[in-house]
């Protein structure tokens, strides 16, 4: 069928971001780049990546999206004064010109690489036996290139530290974002008691079976996130206030115990962040189990914003 | 043409356009959402040259795939504090806008002449 | 130093150290997170001392082992593992920033504090744990051996330091924080949008793999080119610098301090390994040029704009801006058109110790602004007035940084500038030698405006609104004279510092060199500054004023001029437009030196 | 044996895509937001509980079959409550 479904696809998705630019609404706009996620998705897939098209999912089509259309609906009053804002016509043309340039800068680089490709798969491939796992992108980034997703978690966590920031000074050690209230006779309060304990299982499936297929501490923590904004959003529970121990210590659970690994590793002689070859599955899984809780429980505190209510005693 | 360079043009597209919508749009949250459609376009490079990687058995080179899913987590907690400091914005100006000589109490540099 | 032969894959004797200057700041950062309240503080200023003899011993290590320290981690070779690697510039770079932030953490002390008994408050939650985040991004930044790493670096410095900026929360900071933040994520996706074609082109993001593969073909210069403009961007390199000077300027003093001193030094120092190491033969003479020709418009720009602020905040950021412009200047003068490449010489030590040294400088002239404004509630620079009594020892830190860099001897500043001149000779470019001394002239410039106002005479006694701890003026004043002194410490253990260059001279020859600009700078800051409606508190300024007043009207709108150029170029979309054309010429300079596709 | 369950795929996926198909045409052409609700949410489960049917037979296993009747279940659940919540949030504008 030759590249007919790939041109197909291609031509959705160039769409729909042609769209999430010139929309006039911005929540118009926030949609259509929610389903450019989605499509996206199905791009990686077709990529051979499908580690990658879980995430894009995940987080083009789900976090960003809500991150954005909850953003896009307390700003909806700003947007006819944006308007007289607009840069004018003969910038609108430059910038579209010097944007072409970089696309065709770009497209140029593409057509340029080389062939054959080079390609670390063999190494990867040559050393999985370290690991013992089958899943060539969690041996990336568990083992050859931990140190990248170790300070991954740290842009996290200060990610986190600087919404934080932002609160007013009388409400810190208070409860993030506003409080959701529900019909708790609802569908949507039904929704929100049904669906967790599958989430619940599913995202740790995703985890487990990430040894040696696609899924993984991310994709899986995304879903565990997800499952949680949606028992706030039903009002089932609230959000913890950011003085909490234990929500602390959940939040730094995952990159303590990969650091103490890693040091473990160093102090065993071998190197930081080394395994045992004999324990990598155990270590490896010790260290992605923390590191569910706290992804899920950043990502739902980022979605959740700064400090807006103070601590309820 | 192959499905990588397909997809890898269609990048370029999609990193073009991010980068119109972030010079041109004067709405800090459409640029947000513009700087997400530029990174979406860099991402998928990096998908495009695992691709083209695909050797012993997999259907893509696995480094340049685990980094984009390292970039991706990244890229969202950028839109988390861009857009948390956004709304934190709005709240205290009631408007959200990124003209210097915006907010009414701006620097008394400029209030004299 | 020669350029060491590079170490691929063994850890050397030492290697750990690297590993251990990377944890200590983010295991501090974690711990202080999850402790809270007073242990916050706490653990933070116990992790500075750590963090800088961690940084020594790095040093001491270096220097005996001659070459430089290198760690696998987890054991990995690259190219499918990351290597950490310090060579000289990393070690002379991580022990400034040591020095910085321990000297900013003391500094720190009194506004970032929570008493006993009182529970934890935002600010000083968010600034300890930012601080530390800062380190982290910048330990990273130099001992990383991977480019992709230095991405994840970069952005980890970034998000420590946008916060930093609005930790008052006045609304002018936070949109000062919002622009930051978007325009250095634009400077990151081009860089990671480099880093990408980098990889499809050699299969590898280390940096020595990558200097032993890098030849000139097209998707290579496209990303180089990319690469560099995404750090200009980063760096607020003029016309790239739409975020900076109100950042800097809005931020708390001692986050102030910590953005202008280290922050932007970061994406300086990634742009110095990509042209440096990665691929010193490829960007060619053009490319060098136009790098040093944005230098050079910086450091004009950046001064003049500087010379017509009224805020003494605003004059220390619009100075950085022109600093940055001098640590871009040597990346023309290191090219050595005999083996057409970047020469790890005299250009490159001069370009470090110029980063040095003003980091360590602006970090003093911040913290000296921050105490004046914190006793007189204001910074406007006219008011000054009698300040120089009541805080002595600020206004001396404050003058001390600004002599160290006009570029006094013994000052690290005038050994960078005496490198740089020393390059500008040997390559035969005297046009940079021209705008390095311009520079000198416009800094003592807008020195002196600032100090005749600081040391005139109160015309009425000063209510001081708080009183300033010693420990905090010490702070500053340390720093200041760390930069004063740099010049006599000699760096060319870690620095390619060629042989013959004095780093300071004390004959007539050298005092004339020194007074020169000086006095021309006098004269201009009289031309040029604002001065309210009094004429300059100097001597005889009745008679001056009369003298200058025909010239000082036609000096005054060109001053006008500038301002209004830097209104229009931090328009968003002027930076936008500047930021995608200087990509296209850097492309097509680097396209046209490399051959062509 | 192998003819007749291909075959089954076969109809059984395209049945799905058709009411896939006529539910987008019901979400683009039909008036109001309670009947684009209405086109968008039987054809959504009607086409995916099809094409579920349909890749019954080639799923690897009984474990694989449960995952695919999962995915059915789950989306049939989310989709029932945001569609109930999409009509209330109409109904409320439409009777302000």
């Amino acid at each position: 069928m030759g590249l007919g479904f790939e041109i197909g696809l291609v031509v959705l998705v160039l769409g729909l971001a042609t769209w999430t630019i010139v929309a006039r609404e911005t929540f118009a706009a926030v949609v259509g780049f929610a389903t450019y996620g989605l499509l996206l998705a199905l791009v990686w897939v077709r990529l051979s990546a499908p580690d990658v098209a879980l995430t894009e999912a995940a987080i083009g089509g789900g976090l960003t999206g809500t991150l954005l259309l909850g953003a896009a609906a307390r700003l909806r009053a700003t947007e006819a004064a944006a308007a007289a804002e607009r840069p004018g016509a003969q910038l609108r043309l430059v910038a579209a010109v010097l944007s072409a340039t970089v696309t065709a800068g770009l497209a140029a680089a593409v057509l340029f690489l080389p062939d054959p490709a080079p390609t670390l798969a063999p190494a990867a491939a040559a050393n999985a036996a370290a690991t013992t796992l089958g899943n060539p992108v969690t041996n990336v980034l568990m083992a050859f290139r931990a140190m990248d997703t170790l300070l991954e978690k740290v842009v996290l966590l200060l990610a986190l530290v600087g919404v934080w920031s932002l609160a007013p000074d009388r409400l810190w050690g208070g409860h993030p974002g506003p409080r959701h209230e529900a019909d708790p006779q609802g569908a949507f309060a039904f929704l929100a008691r049904l669906l967790p304990p599958p989430g619940i299982v599913i995202g740790i499936y995703i985890l487990w079976v990430s040894a040696d297929h696609p899924g993984g501490a991310f994709q899986s923590g995304t879903i565990l996130a997800a499952m949680w904004m949606l028992v706030m959003m039903a009002g089932l529970a609230d959000t913890p206030p950011v003085s909490r121990r234990l929500l602390r210590l959940a939040l730094i659970a995952g990159p303590l115990v990969f650091l103490l690994v890693g040091l473990g590793g160093l102090w065993l002689g071998d190197a930081f962040l080394a395994y045992p070859v004999a324990y990598a599955k155990a270590l490896i899984l010790a260290i992605e189990f923390p590191m569910i809780l706290t992804i899920a429980v950043t990502l739902g505190l980022l979605l959740a914003g700064p400090p807006e209510r103070e601590r309820e005693r | 043409m192959s499905t990588a360079t397909v997809f890898g043009l269609c990048a370029a597209v999609a990193a073009g356009l991010g980068t119109y919508g972030l010079i041109t749009n004067p709405q800090p949250l459409r640029k947000i959402l513009a700087f997400n459609l530029l990174g979406s376009g860099v991402f998928l490079f990096f998908g495009v040259v695992a691709r083209r990687g695909a050797a012993a058995g997999f259907g893509g080179d696995p480094v340049p795939q685990a980094l984009v899913i390292t970039g991706m987590v990244v890229a969202f907690s950028a839109t988390a504090l861009a857009v948390a400091l956004l709304l934190r914005l709005f709240q205290a100006t009631g408007s959200a806008t990124l003209r210097p000589d915006a907010p009414a109490s701006a620097d008394s540099n400029r209030t004299d002449a | 130093m020669p350029p060491p032969a590079p170490l691929l894959d063994a850890v050397t004797p030492g290697g750990f150290l690297l590993v251990l200057s990377l944890v200590v700041p983010v295991a501090g950062a974690l711990l202080a997170f999850v402790a809270g309240g007073r242990q916050i503080e706490r653990i933070a200023l116990g992790t500075m001392p750590l963090g800088l003899a961690i940084a020594v011993a790095i040093a001491v290590v270096m220097r005996q082992a001659g070459g430089p320290l290198v760690y696998l981690l987890g054991g990995w070779a690259p190219p499918l593992g990351v290597a950490l690697r310090a060579d000289g510039l990393s070690v002379v770079m991580m022990l400034m920033t040591a020095v910085v932030i321990c000297a900013v953490g003391v500094f720190a002390r009194a506004d970032f504090h929570t008493p006993a008994g009182s529970a934890e408050s935002r600010a000083t939650f968010a600034f300890w744990i930012l601080l530390l985040g800062v380190w982290s991004g910048l330990n990273t930044v130099f001992l990383s051996g991977d480019m992709f790493t230095l991405y994840v670096a970069l952005e980890l410095l970034t998000f420590a330091a946008v916060p930093l900026v609005c930790l008052d929360g006045r609304a002018e900071t936070l949109q000062a924080a919002l622009r930051y933040l978007l325009f250095a994520l634009l400077g990151s996706v081009l860089y990671l949008a480099g880093a990408v074609l980098l990889y499809g082109v050699y299969g590898t993001l280390d940096i020595v793999l990558l200097s032993q593969r890098a030849h000139a073909d097209p998707a290579t210069l496209i990303a180089a080119a990319l690469m560099t403009v995404g750090l200009l961007a980063k760096t607020a390199l003029v016309p790239l610098h739409l975020w900076l000077p109100p950042a800097h300027a809005g931020a708390p003093a001692a986050a102030s301090a910590v953005l202008s001193a280290l922050v932007v030094k970061g994406s300086f120092f990634i742009v110095v390994r990509l042209w440096f190491d990665v691929m010193p033969k490829l960007p060619g003479y053009g490319a060098g040029q136009l790098l040093s020709a944005l230098g050079a418009a910086a450091i004009v720009f950046g001064n003049l704009v500087a010379l017509r602020q009224r805020r003494l905040k605003l004059l220390i950021a619009y100075s950085t801006l022109a600093q940055i412009g001098y640590l871009f200047l040597m990346f023309g003068l290191a090219f050595d058109p005999v083996s057409a490449r970047l020469s790890s010489g005299g250009a490159l030590a001069g370009g470090i110790m110029q980063a040095i040294s003003h980091a360590t400088a602006k970090a003093a002239m911040f913290m000296a602004a921050g105490l004046i404004y914190a006793a007189l509630g204001h910074d406007r620079i006219v008011d000054l007035a009698g300040i120089g009594r009541v805080l002595p020892v600020s206004v001396l830190a404050f003058a001390l940084g600004g002599v160290a860099l006009m570029g006094v001897p013994p000052s690290g500043a005038y050994a960078a500038k005496e490198l740089l001149l020393q390059a500008a000779t040997e390559t035969g470019q005297w046009w940079w030698a021209v705008v390095l001394q311009a520079g000198g002239v416009l800094t003592s410039s807008y020195l002196f405006l600032v100090l005749a106002c600081a040391l005139a005479p109160a015309s009425e006694p000063i209510a001081v609104r708080a009183p300033v701890p010693f420990v905090r003026e010490a702070a500053a004043l340390g720093l200041a004279l760390c930069s004063l002194l740099l010049g006599l410490v000699h760096l060319g253990a870690y620095l390619p510092v060629p042989a013959g260059v004095r780093s300071s001279s004390f004959n007539l020859d050298g005092v004339w060199k020194v007074l020169w600009p000086v006095l021309a700078g006098v004269a201009l800051a009289i031309l040029l500054g604002r001065w309210g409606d009094r004429p300059p508190p100097v001597p005889l300024a009745a008679a001056i004023d009369r003298l200058v007043r025909p010239t000082r009207r036609p000096v005054l709108a060109l001053g006008g001029i500038v301002e209004g150029a830097d209104g229009v170029l931090r328009q968003w979309p002027a930076a936008g437009l500047s930021l995608l054309l200087i990509a296209v010429i850097f492309a097509a300079a680097m396209l046209a030196a490399g051959g062509g596709p | 044996m192998r003819l007749v369950l291909d075959l089954f795929t076969i109809v059984t996926v395209s049945a799905g895509v058709f009411f896939f198909l006529a539910g987008t045409v019901g979400l683009l052409r039909f008036p109001d937001a309670l009947t684009r609700l209405h086109a968008l949410t039987k054809a959504d489960n009607l086409g995916l509980g099809l094409v579920v049917v349909g890749l019954l037979p080639r799923a690897d296993g009984v474990l694989g079959a449960l995952k695919l009747i999962s995915i059915w279940l789950l989306v049939l659940l989310a989709s029932a409550t945001v569609s109930q919540l999409i009509a209330r949030v109409a109904r409320r504008n439409v009777s302000a």
